[in-house]
């Protein structure tokens, strides 16, 4: 089988999880996506930990507000009935489990829940950011990435080798393979997406993949 | 962004079930949630545990009463938490007769204590209280040679918060010294009930002067009764 | 000597320590009569724990905002400059150091610095309200207090015997008979206020009471 | 009310030492005291700690620099405490050329523990870092059978903030998501210098709407640059 890396498949799938009301942070890069395809008839609120709460579209060309940015420095806007606050607020919002899901980008994640995004010792230690609060303090935590590696190795692992962002806190990991639920040490496939296959999945992965009966096969596009 | 249920005093006060711990905005009936106070008394409902600053005032001589005073007199708490009864007579009585637990905090810890409980933090440490009854029970831990005590989060089930304005979305802007309490508990409690004196659009308040966002609030209820 | 309480004194003799720009916490009762004091060339920013920066005068009859009350719940104004705070940014201020003076009640303060003002076990449990951060957190403590109770006794004492609002927190005693400044576990007599004298003092107080050359008699009236 | 002294970004700059503590506000440069950047840049004074939710950005190829980023370039600091150096690659060279100590704090106990030195804590326990090397040294706390970890305060020497308006008394507004840190900050330094986009006569806030009281602030600084 053809693997093509497939990032819109992810925002996708995840952008599917949220109902009407929830309050979602969506960290930098790919789980940004996300806020592109959450469908029409339901509205949750996007939290951003540099302070605001009714997160809305990038700014247009020519009206940036430099005061008004999301974590990744881009000048956005805010909706009606969003609001400002503190850092200090911000992130006791976060920690007190205000925050119903924390979408976050991946280096390794695994079958533990253990999640590792912000350092590769040696090479690359961008820091944490608000990555250790989002993944502690958010009720459920979504691991977004691709499946494999440019090298081709699975992002999925039996155990983090990377020095870990929060231990046993990840729900479920969405990749452009399939939606996986992390329960008791082991990754449960839950859904499989079209033309990928379960047995695939399990071959590429050097993970323990539960699939059960009801694993369903889905078809994103 | 959605708007909250706008819910009648008694409607709203129904959400406090028998024995729940409830959270009372306030500083001596200054910035209390009236209208939902007397739904309360209405409804009668018992076994509470309160945390509230004070216990407002209850006169036994005059029987002037203000605030939770209407609560506590109508026997409607097991416990209170609070950091003053002073101008409660009925409150000292209670617990005098041993009628009604009585947990004196003092008022920064009560205020921190309810600040961490909504910002997922395990405790804190303050010198408050060090070298006093307050230490009873307590762990005590040095930093820098300095003795402090960790103090734990106190959170509840229900919390009634009192605003100048609301928009529709639940966002919350206070009045002068009616502030006190009120931001803080509306962090710290399962299900949150605002009362406000005026109730706006959503898209009305200025995003820069939201002391309370909207994710903290469940139900909206018009004040009905601005007095002490 | 005959003895006439004299709060008015205590509130004279208190207003004079501070200098413009001191921020200062006056407990409710006598500590609230010093703000009639404080000389005219000298600007003093209230804090009032319930949350103000600024307190102003009492408000005027049929002037009253409801909204707008001081620790004591009566009806106050803010001045120009003033700002609201809620509760936990009012004890971080308290409790931060950011408060010059706290200027108490008292039942019993002794002479290590040990203030009792919050409850009679058994006959009057107010509760500490504010108190035990305001001690613990100003920077400077003044204990404000007539000399005597009722009965006679002296409120200054050798050990405190009601249980504690702070251990060791007072820094100045001021009476209606003079000045104390609380050093080394011993009561200094810094000034004493005319017609009484230091031994009449010393006489009637069960503490230690140390008069050193550079006490000075004041006449306050 | 007294009114605060208003000082030019040069001599505002000069109140910082050789080796002292500064903490800056600003996110990702947006936020930051651009001006008294600028100043403490052409002051050149070195050996300082800085305290600062990010480094802002240093592209080594494009030499674009944001923020405090200009203060890294130029080596003023020796030991850096923050969250993210992720967009300034001259701090990452630095920590790895191991000429520059950077100490990595997760945000939200970043923000909390500036907080706690502010408001007198002692410290406070919080679940984030469990089970990661933010672990190391740190007291593990049981509370509930959940584990925490005990953090400390964190204060400084000087604080930079950039408000949006000041009254002359030091009352401070923030903008938008240029608020960040800076309220934060402004409590926990022993001298706070903030520079504001307009400085406006004392009553002319509204008591409601100020973010950070007068009291906290000792210089005030007109901005004269809003460049990032």
């Amino acid at each position: 089988m053809d693997y093509v890396a497939n990032k819109d498949i992810i925002a996708k799938r995840i952008a599917r999880i949220f109902k009407t009301g929830d309050v979602v942070n969506l960290g930098i890069g790919l789980p940004t996506l996300v806020a592109n395809y959450v469908p029409e008839d339901v509205t949750i609120i996007l939290q951003s930990e540099n302070g605001m709460m009714g997160l809305g579209p990038a700014a247009a060309k020519g009206e940036e507000d430099w005061d008004l940015i999301n974590a990744g420095s881009a000048p956005v806007t805010i909706l009606p009935g969003g609001c400002y606050f503190d850092s200090a607020t911000s992130f006791g919002i976060i920690r007190g489990g205000h925050v119903d899901y924390t979408v976050l980008g991946v280096l390794e994640v695994d079958q533990e829940g253990n999640l590792a995004n912000y350092k590769i010792p040696g090479k690359m230690v961008p820091g944490m950011g608000g990555a250790m609060d989002l993944t502690t303090g958010a009720r459920v935590v979504i691991a977004a990435t691709l499946h494999f590696e440019p090298s081709g190795t699975s992002r999925l692992k039996r155990r983090c080798t990377l020095p870990l962002t929060a231990a046993r806190e990840v729900n479920y990991v969405v990749t452009d393979l399939g939606f996986f639920e992390v329960v008791g040490d082991r990754f449960f496939l839950r859904e499989c997406f079209a033309p990928y296959t379960p047995e695939w999945i399990q071959e590429k992965t050097d993970a323990t993949i539960v699939v059960t009966n009801d694993c369903k096969i889905v078809n994103l596009d | 962004m959605i708007e909250k249920p706008i819910l009648t005093p008694a409607e709203a006060a129904a959400k406090v079930q028998e024995g729940d711990a409830l959270m009372v905005g306030g500083f001596l009936a200054c910035g209390s949630p009236h209208t939902l106070i007397q739904a309360l008394k209405a409804k009668g409902t018992g076994r509470l545990t309160l945390i509230c600053n004070d216990t407002a005032a209850h006169d036994l001589k005059s029987g002037r009463i203000t605030g939770v005073g209407h609560l506590v007199a109508q026997r409607q708490f097991k416990k209170i938490v609070t950091s003053h009864i002073g101008l409660n007579q009925e409150t000292q009585r209670q617990m005098n007769a041993g009628e009604t637990e009585v947990e004196l905090v003092p008022q920064g810890t009560l205020a921190e204590r309810i600040r961490a409980a909504g910002a997922g933090l395990g405790g804190f440490l303050t010198p408050t209280g060090i070298g006093t009854e307050v230490e009873a029970g307590k762990n005590r831990i040095l930093v820098d040679n300095r003795p402090y005590l960790l103090e734990l989060p106190l959170k509840a089930d229900v919390a009634f918060i009192k605003a100048r304005k609301a928009d529709k979305a639940g966002n919350l802007v206070y009045a002068a010294t009616a502030r006190n309490f009120n931001p803080l508990m509306a962090t710290a409690a399962t299900t949150v009930i605002a009362e406000a004196e005026e109730i706006v659009e959503v898209g009305e308040l200025d995003p820069n002067e939201v002391h309370t966002p909207s994710i903290f609030v469940d139900v909206l209820v018009r004040a009905e009764r601005l007095e002490w």
